[in-house]
Order: C-alpha cells, then structure tokens, then sequence
C-alpha cells in the first residue's frame, strides 16, 4: 500500500536525532531572550516592554515548539492543527472584544465597568501621588 | 398569522411581522419541496421483488445537478433573508428616532419599576414619576427608553410591539418604539431571573394624551410615596 | 495484571506513533482552554488600564526565576528525549527525575511567592487582575504537578528500558507547560 | 501474554498475531462487565447510563409539561411544582438531554461500539483511557443527581447558567446545587476530552491496511469530526466553568459587573461552546442515519466525498455563528449583523447533508425496516427543525421569537431526531450485531409510529403558542394576562398529551428489549446484508473482536455493484 510507504518514510524523518549540544545551545538562545524580556521593563518604555515582553515570548515559544517539541520535523499537518486551534482562540477573541474589552457601543454603555475604571484609577492614583511623594 | 393573535402595537411591529411571513414563504416552499421529494422517493422506489438497486456514486453532473441547482437557489433565498432581517435589525435596534419621551425600565427580582420623566419630560429630575410594574406612555409618541438592571439578567419584553431586549447588570441599554394605538398590554421578563420569573409581568398603559396629562397631573408631586425604593 | 496492548495501539495510519498522536490532540486542547483564559484575561486587562496598579505588586524576579526553571527544566527534558532515543533509558530516567526536581522548585518558589502575596492581602478576591492571576497561574500549576506526576511514572519505566517512547511524550506535554508559562510570565508579570 | 493462536489467524498480518489473545483470561464479572477495557462493554455501559439518565431527563419533563398543562395541580410521581422546583426540572432536563444522554448515547455509546468495529481493529487505541472516561462520565452523572439531595435543592438557571443569577446564592437560592451542576458539567466535559482523544486517535491510527480516508464509513467520520468539534470549542468553557465556581465559591468577581466582571464573557464563553456542541451531537446522529439508509436504500451514498467535505465545511463554520443565541442578550447590535450573515451561510452545508441523503433514496431499493423506518423520519423531522431555525438566525424575527415557545419546538425538532430517533435507529438496527439477536419488528414499528406521533403532538402546539408569545421557562401562565386565554391553554394541554404518549410508547421499547432478551431470533453475522467491516465479525464479537483481522479492500457502500453476484460488495470480501 501506498500508504504504508508514507508512513515509514514519516517515521525515518521523526526519529532523527540530534546531539546534546544542539539543545543546549537551544536553550543558550533561550536564556537570552529571556534576559532582554526581563530588562526590557527596565527602560520604562512602555511600547519597548510591549515589544520586547511578547515579542520575544513569539519567539521562545518558536523555539521550544520548533526544536525541543520537534514540531519542525513533525508532519506538516501537525503544526496546522495547532495553529488551526489557536486560530479559533484568536476568532474567541476577536467575537468577544466589542462586547467585553469595550465599555461602549451602539447604544449601549457598560456603566459598571467604567466606574469599576475610575473608582480604580482614582484610588490608586491617589496611592501612587502618595508613593511619588515619598 | 401573529397578528392574528397578538395586537401590532409599534411602528415596526408590522415590519418584524412581514419578515416572518416572508422567511415563512420562502422557508416553507423548501421545506415541502423537500418533504415531497422525499415521500414521493420512498414510495417510488420501495423494495420490489426481484428489483436491483441503481450504482451512483454522486458525481456524475447528471445526476448532481439535481442537487445543486436548489443549492443556488437556497443560496439566492438566503441573501433575500439576511437583507431583509439585517433591514429590521437596523431600523429596531440600531437606529434612534428622537424621543418624544424618555423613560427608565429598571428589572430587579421580580419586577419592573419605571421611571417617567414627568411634567418637564426630562429624565432624573425631581417631578420624575416613579411607578412599580405600571409603564404609562402615550400613542402614538415616539419613547426611548434606558433599560437597566439591579440584580440579575433579566428581559424586557412587550409581544405586541414584538421587541425584546435584555437588561444587563451593569449596562445601560437603549431602545425605543413608536406606539400606534391605547390599550394596556404586558410586559413580560424573558429571561430567567430566579424562582420568581414566572411572575415578573408589568403592565404597559398606552393613553391618549390627554389621558396620560391627567396621570401625569394625579401622580407627579405624591407619585415618588408610592415608589418602593428598589435600592 | 499486565495490561496487553490491543493492536489498535500499535497501528499507525496516520504516520505516526498513536502515543504522540494522542498527545498532539491533547496539546490542541489544552491549548484552547488557556487559550479561552488567556483571551478573556488580555480582553479585560486591555479594558481596565486601573489592573496595571494591580500588576504592579507582582514580583517580577519570581516570575523571571520560576521562567528560568522552566527553561532548563524542558532542556532536560528535551535530554531525556535524546537519551531515550539513544536507547539508554537509564539516563534518560536521571533526565527526567532532574526535570521533575525543576517542576518541584518551581512550586515552591510559587508557594513562597504566593504566601507572601496573600499575607499582604492581595489574595484572589482583591481585583480581577487577582482573580486572574492565581486562576491562570493556578491552573498553570495543576499542570505542573500532573506533568511532574506524569515524568516520575515514565521515569521508573524507563529505569527499566520499558515503554521509552513513552519519554517523549512526557517530555513534550513538559514542552508545552513550559510555553504556557513563557505567555505568562509577560501577561501577569512584566505587562505593567 | 499467552500465544493461543487460533488456526485461522494464519493470514493476518505477523506484527499483530501475538496482541490479539487476551481472551484467553478468566474474568470475574466485576473485571468483565465493570472494570473492563473492552470498548463494546464500555459502549453497553455508556448506552445504558445514557438511558437511564434520559428517564431521569423525561421524568423532568413529565413534570414541568403536567404543570403547564394544569397549572398549581398535583401531578401523580412528582407532587406540587413550586417555582423553584420547577426551575430546578427544566435546568435539570435540558442540562441532562444534551450532556448526560445525547452525548453519551450519540458520541460515546456509538462510538465505542462503531469505530473499532467499523475501522477493522480490535479495541480502542487507549483502552484504559477509555474506561477512565466512562468513570468519570459515571461520577458526572451522580454529582447531577446528587445536586437534588442538598441544602437548597437543585439549580434553577437554566442549562445556560448566564451568571450573576448562576454565580450568586443570594439570586439562585441554591447555594450548592449551583456549584454541584457546574462541577459536573465540568467533569462530563473531561471524560468527553479523554474519549474524544481516543476516538479520533482510534480513526486515525488504528484503521486496518487498505482503509483510506475515503473508505471510512460516514459515521465514523461524524463521530470523528464531532469529538474535534468538541475538543475545540469546550476549552473555553473549562475555563468559564472554573471561573464560575472561583465567582461562586471564594467570592471572585469575574462575572460581577459590580466589581469590574462582565455576565457577557460568561454568555459568550458559554455560546461559543454551545453552538458548536448542536453540531457535535448533530453529526454522528446524521452519521449513523447514513449507514442505516445506504444499507436499507441497497444504495452507494450518494457524493460520499461531498459529504465529508460538507461535514468538514459546517464544522468549520459552526465556530463562526456562536453570537445568534445573544442577538437580545446585550451585545453590540452591529455584531448581529455579522452573525446573521454567517449563521444564514451554515444553512448552506447542511442542506447539502439533507439534499445528499433524499437523493441518496432515488434509484433505490428501500426496505422500510424498523431501523430505515427510523433514520428516514430523521430527515423528515430534522427539516422542520432545521427550516424553523431560520427565524432565529434572522436577527430581524429573533427580536420577536428569542426565547419563546418557538426556541423550544425549533430545537426540540433538532434534538429529538438526534438525540430519540436517531438514538432509536442505531440502537435498533446494531443491537443484533451487540448482542447477537434480532429485534421484534412488530413492536417496533408500534413503538415507532406512537413515538413519531407522540412527538409532533408535543411540538407542533408549541409552534404556535410561541408563535402568541408564550415565554420560555415560566412555571405558571396564570401571571400574564396576555397570554391566560382558552386556546392557548389547549395549546398547552395538547403538547402534554402528546408527551404522555410519547413516554407511553416506550413501553413498547421495553416490552420489545425484554421480548428481544427471552426469544430474540439468532441474528447471524450479517443479518442486514450490509457491507461495513462490523458485519464481517460474529455477533456478537468476541474478544479482540476480528479473526483474522479484516484487509479492506473498496468503499463502504458498495451496494448493488452492476455484475456482482450479491446487491453488496463487502469492505473486507477480496475481489476476485
């Protein structure tokens, strides 16, 4: 069966195997990241720790999947799947958003949301006038 | 067909109405179509002595046009529907004709209260009138109202208006209508509230206006007494 | 009693072992569950900006030491991994008992870290950027402890050069753990 | 492992010979019947669990309907409705309709018993995973029944437990029975997880040589789509459960709008999960409504491949359509919009699947069997519930029909075909392959025709009165002057009556068990003249339940091929 030759090809491109350097190297790289994501908050910028905190994450993530999970050697469709998954979250997202991250829309207004905002904003605010005082 | 039964009390009470009968027309010829179709197949081609089935696969365009050519057709009845709901949609919930009035539903468990603007026709001043299951408007104004809730989710609700909407704990939620005729019909919570769901019902009262300025006149300066202060 | 593998387990038409096949379905949905809290957590933090003075009482070198556990705990796992397909279960059974001993830091470092976030009163109740936070990383934990629990029974097999594929799977359910905290660590620690 | 290798195991493939002889060990009856790792055992187990609970779910509504019927009355077995009971019956009912009997009928009985057999292997993929799923579907099910027993009795809600009535004692008044309903939710929701792990990586993996994708049979695939469906959509809901409980319990405040929650997460957590879940139960009963009608009809399924892409196309969109169950509920209007456009669009694919099984029909050779009886009152039954759905997709008309009466025919003429008649047409038309004996046809068709009766009495009313503006889950009509009219209450009367039938014909189904049980004929290995790899097997099939283990060779419908001798070709039959 045509099949069956696909799968023992599929498993010769699985099992191969790669020496312990490469994954310490690997995680070299990783620790790395790591470290920028940690100093990037200490530049005080806000779009820099945005940036460098998620965007590096991306990135390790990649990593780990791609050489510790072995996803990059995994069948094609493996990775489709995962992502297919994700994608469903982000569609999650992307439905829920206008109802729940705004607190405004066409007439309508999630009154209890923006005072829970303020009542935060002024309370900490205050705290924080305080702390800066110090 | 609903009419029939239940008053058309708003303005876009015959339109919601409309667009159920067309979706009615068009869903209902497929819908025999295709129980037709179906009993006429089992009784043609029930089991027969010494009969052999046919070998089709489903691929042939011969045969899959019999299929295919309703699926456009669907298709086409598809886009007539969502034009003419999102038409309905547009014109109840997401346009807003200026009010003649505004007015406050508030749901609480198990009962609504109502806030009326009062001899000024303005909303949180002190002649507001405050009344409990009993919402008094007048035909033929055009009534926006804010529709809030206390507790838990509940449904404002008012069949012959045909408008539904629910109250959010925490949201403030605008709607209107526009009534066409005086009578006093229900207003019915739709949404489960608690054990005492099944007995949150108000009264809308739609008066002529001089009927309506004579309640005003009655309740505005003692009506806030008869308020039991849901806080 | 010995359990005997049915053939179905031993088949493979999708072109791969059914263990790891199993095991990418199982990632897809735990993907969707943290997927699901994660996304209600970032809708509602983009919302409330007043959650970032909440934030600001994490401790961010907990979060950056358990993260660096994490890391090189799945670089022994991914070890193991490699030891097991060298054959040589024994080391890969040490690989793993050195990786569990990082998910066991771990919880300790959450529970130091914990108590002392809750001793100063930021306990689960205090806002829902509270709420979140030990919900997500809560869960998070969970997934540490049956991942641990997962390694140890694999370990002991593979000890005994038995079931060693079987180290893989561990290893990259481990893998995912870890990604899961690399999401977390910015979302609840340094996103201020 | 003992090698008792029977001789003709000969030809089977050498790597498989030593696995398939766990026969061979004694087994107490506690290791055979109840901590067993057989997938059929654990299919009879799952079937009648699911049957047990849907006498708990129609003693429910036998409750609630009788209270409708005749307001404030006694009703003989259940007592006086208060309020709060029955809000606790029609929560109860619905939660257990779809979690704990059509979902473990459709998906887990179904599937246990179908995708070994049909897919040619002897067992599961992980068997001992699945015998902890039915473990935990079985401790599921007693936290439910559990819930009625404690302080404040059961939760009223309803199944969709929108919060803060769900997340607040002080609003449900039912302090644990609130918790206990979410907790079991959430278990049922991991067993599901662990079986549907284990059926997709059964239809995956395990599938004997020569079956490629397009020579699964068609219930099979559903089963497998449905459990992805599943697994999909539940995650965030798992999620919402725990935030749910964390809200109940410790006081959190993630669906408090008073402290900055939001109910609406809860509803959307809540709906993008329940939407797709219509479609995971839909499809495996549509799938096994295939198999019945290729078989009886002697007929190739007409567009199998359509099929399965169609299957793929409205599993897919279903994901998209979650929001039409809020159009009223408080989401931004100009959403609406959005869903209206993708909820009209699944009508598409599954007129497809119902266009795809009439046409199945022509040309045919129908034998209208009990089972066939069945299946094609299925499709009768489903397009009514399917057209009516319109109504509600349509934003425009869903202002006036949310959460009326007309929600309640329209769905219950969806679920019932699912979850009653297509049940009913598997069980029928594979219990002589379970267990080895055919099944009464005269008393199936009684309890055919009074079930089908009974049915249409219940709903057809409800049409209408929902259609006057009934609404849903109110104990007692007596409150509402609008609604307190003499035709109404007929309305009312009638679909009560037509449910007491409906139970009534059950009967039937007992009395033809019981019949089957003490002098059910012999049914022989292939009593339906079927061509799917389970009728290549004994039956019942014994242990491992291929010898040798089959080779597949074609389709699964390969009825009535021009020049064959027989009108079906069987998967495994080499040609010749």
């Amino acid at each position: 069966m045509s099949t069956h030759a696909a799968i023992e090809h599929g498993h010769a491109a699985d099992e191969h195997i790669h020496p312990p350097s490469f994954y310490v190297k690997i995680w070299g790289i990783l620790t790395v990241l790591f470290a920028i994501s940690v100093a990037g908050p200490m530049l005080g910028i806000k779009l820099v720790t945005i940036l460098t905190a998620f965007g590096i994450a991306i990135v390790k993530a990649y990593l780990v999947c791609a050489h510790f999970m072995h996803l990059n050697i995994q069948k094609r469709w493996v990775v489709y799947l995962e992502l297919g998954v994700l994608a469903m979250v982000l569609l999650f997202w992307f439905g829920v958003a206008p109802d729940v991250m705004q607190h405004q829309g066409q007439n309508w207004e999630n009154v209890a949301a923006k005072q829970a905002v303020e009542r935060g904003m002024a309370a900490h605010g205050a705290a924080a006038a305080e702390h800066g005082a110090k | 067909m609903i009419s029939h039964a239940v008053d058309q009390v708003s303005t876009f009470a015959k339109d919601i109405d409309v667009l159920i009968l067309l979706i009615c027309g068009l869903v209902g010829f497929w819908f025999f179509v295709a129980e037709g179709v179906l009993f006429f197949l089992v009784f043609k081609y029930r089991a027969k002595e010494g009969g052999k089935a046919a070998y089709i696969d489903g691929t042939d365009p011969k045969h899959t046009r019999f299929i295919s050519w309703p699926h456009r057709l669907i298709l086409l009845c598809d886009v007539v529907i969502v034009v003419a709901a999102v038409r309905v949609w547009v014109e109840v919930k997401q346009t807003m004709p200026t009010p003649d009035q505004t007015v406050r539903v508030v749901s609480q468990q198990w009962s609504w209260s109502f806030q009326h603007p009062g001899p000024d026709n303005k909303l949180d001043t002190a002649d507001d009138i405050k009344t409990l299951d009993e919402l008094h408007v007048v035909a033929g104004q055009t009534v926006q109202f804010e529709l809030v809730s206390q507790d838990v989710i509940h449904s404002f609700s008012v069949p012959v208006f045909r408008l539904k909407q629910d109250a959010i704990p925490g949201r403030v939620i605008k709607g209107w209508f526009k009534t066409t005729q005086t009578g006093s019909y229900d207003i019915q919570c739709a949404e489960i509230c608690g054990i005492g769901h099944g007995a949150m019902v108000g009264t809308i009262v739609i008066e002529q206006p001089e009927r309506y300025a004579e309640w005003v006149a009655g309740h505005a300066p003692v009506a806030a007494l008869a308020t039991p202060a849901p806080k | 009693m010995s359990f005997a593998k049915p053939i179905a387990t031993l088949r493979t038409s999708a072109g791969l072992p059914t263990g790891r096949l199993a095991l990418w379905w199982l990632l897809a949905s735990e993907v969707v569950i943290f997927g699901g809290l994660l996304a209600s957590y970032v809708m509602q933090r983009l919302g409330h900006p007043e959650w970032a003075y909440d934030a600001e009482h994490t401790n961010v070198w907990f979060g950056a030491g358990n993260t660096i556990i994490l890391l090189t705990s799945s670089l022994s796992a991914v070890l193991a991994h490699q030891a097991a397909q060298t054959g040589d279960g024994k080391k890969a059974a040490r690989y793993l008992w050195l990786t569990i001993g990082g998910a066991a830091w771990f919880l300790v470092n959450k529970a130091i870290e914990w108590s002392g976030e809750i001793s100063h009163g930021f306990t689960i109740t205090k806002s829902g950027f509270w709420s979140f936070y030990y919900t997500a990383a809560g869960l998070h934990g969970l997934h540490v402890i049956a991942g641990a629990t997962a390694m140890a029974i694999v370990a002991l097999d593979a000890a005994k050069n038995k079931e060693l594929q079987r180290v893989e799977y561990v290893g990259i359910y481990w893998h995912l753990v870890d990604v899961i905290w690399i999401f977390l660590f910015p979302l609840l620690y340094i996103a201020k | 492992m003992t090698t008792t290798t029977a001789p003709h195991h000969a030809d089977a493939p050498t790597a498989e010979h030593v696995h398939d002889a766990h026969d061979a060990h004694e087994q107490s009856f506690f290791t055979k019947y109840l901590w067993s790792t057989d997938h059929k055992v654990i299919g009879f187990q799952y079937m009648i669990t699911g049957l047990l609970m849907a006498i708990i779910g129609g003693y429910m509504a036998y409750g609630f309907r009788m209270q409708l019927a005749w307001p404030g009355e006694w009703i003989p077995g259940v007592g006086f409705l208060s309020s709060g009971r029955y809000n606790a019956f029609i929560t109860t009912h619905g939660t257990v309709m779809i979690f704990w009997f059509a979902m473990p009928v459709l998906i887990a009985a179904f599937g246990n018993w179908l995708i070994p057999l049909m897919t040619g292997c002897d067992d599961m993929a992980f068997p001992r995973i699945n015998r902890l799923s039915y473990q935990v579907f079985l401790i599921s099910a007693v936290v439910l029944i559990g819930s009625f027993f404690v302080d404040g009795g059961a939760f009223g809600g309803a199944w969709t437990a929108y919060p803060p009535l769900s997340s607040k004692a002080t609003m449900n008044l039912t302090p644990l029975g609130s918790t206990l309903w979410v907790v079991a939710v959430a278990l049922e929701f991991v067993a599901f997880l662990l079986g549907g792990i284990n059926f997709i990586t059964t239809a995956m993996n395990a599938r004997a040589p020569g079956m490629s994708m397009m020579n699964i049979p068609i219930v099979v695939w559903m089963i497998v789509v449905a459990s992805i469906l599943f697994m999909v959509s539940v995650g965030p809901l798992v999620a919402g459960a725990a935030m749910l409980v964390f809200d109940q319990q410790l006081g959190t405040h993630f669906f408090d709008p008073g402290q900055g929650g939001d109910p609406i997460l809860w509803q959307h957590l809540f709906w993008f999960f329940g939407h797709p879940e219509v479609y995971v139960v839909l499809l495996p009963a549509m799938g096994i409504c295939a198999e019945i009608i290729t078989c009886n009809a002697r007929k190739k399924f007409f567009g199998y491949k359509t099929l399965i892409y169609t299957v793929f196309a409205t599993g897919i969109i279903s994901f998209f359509v979650w929001a039409h169950h809020q159009f009223v509920a408080g989401i931004d209007p100009r959403m609406a919009n959005v869903f209206t456009i993708t909820t009209l669009i699944i009508s598409i694919p599954i007129a497809e699947m119902l266009f795809l099984f009439i046409a199945t029909l022509a040309g045919g050779q129908i034998r209208l069997n009990v089972p066939m009886l069945w299946a094609l009152s299925f499709v009768a039954e489903f397009l009514l519930g399917g057209v009516t759905g319109i109504f509600l997709g349509a934003s425009g008309s869903d202002i006036y029909f949310h959460d009326t009466y007309f929600v309640i025919a329209h769905f219950h003429y969806t679920f019932v075909p699912i979850a009653v008649i297509a049940c009913f047409a598997g069980f029928t038309h594979w219990i002589p392959k379970m267990t080895g004996r055919m099944m009464n046809e005269t008393i199936g068709k009684l309890h055919f025709w009074f079930t089908i009766i009974g049915f249409n009495l219940v709903f057809l009313p409800l049409f209408i009165t929902g259609a006057w503006g009934d609404h849903r889950r109110i104990y007692n009509y007596d409150h509402f002057p609008d609604l307190t009219n003499a035709a109404m209450q007929d309305l009312r009367i009638a679909s009560t009556v037509g449910l007491l039938i409906m139970i009534a014909a059950q009967g039937f189904f007992v009395w033809n068990l019981l019949w089957t049980w003490l002098k059910g004929p012999p049914a022989g290995d292939n009593p339906w003249q079927a061509t799917t790899l389970e009728w290549a097997t004994t039956s019942p099939p014994g242990h491992g339940n291929f010898h040798p283990m089959p080779t597949v060779y074609r389709g699964p419908y390969e009825y009535s091929v021009p020049g064959a001798a027989a009108d079906f070709t069987p998967q495994h039959l080499p040609p010749a």
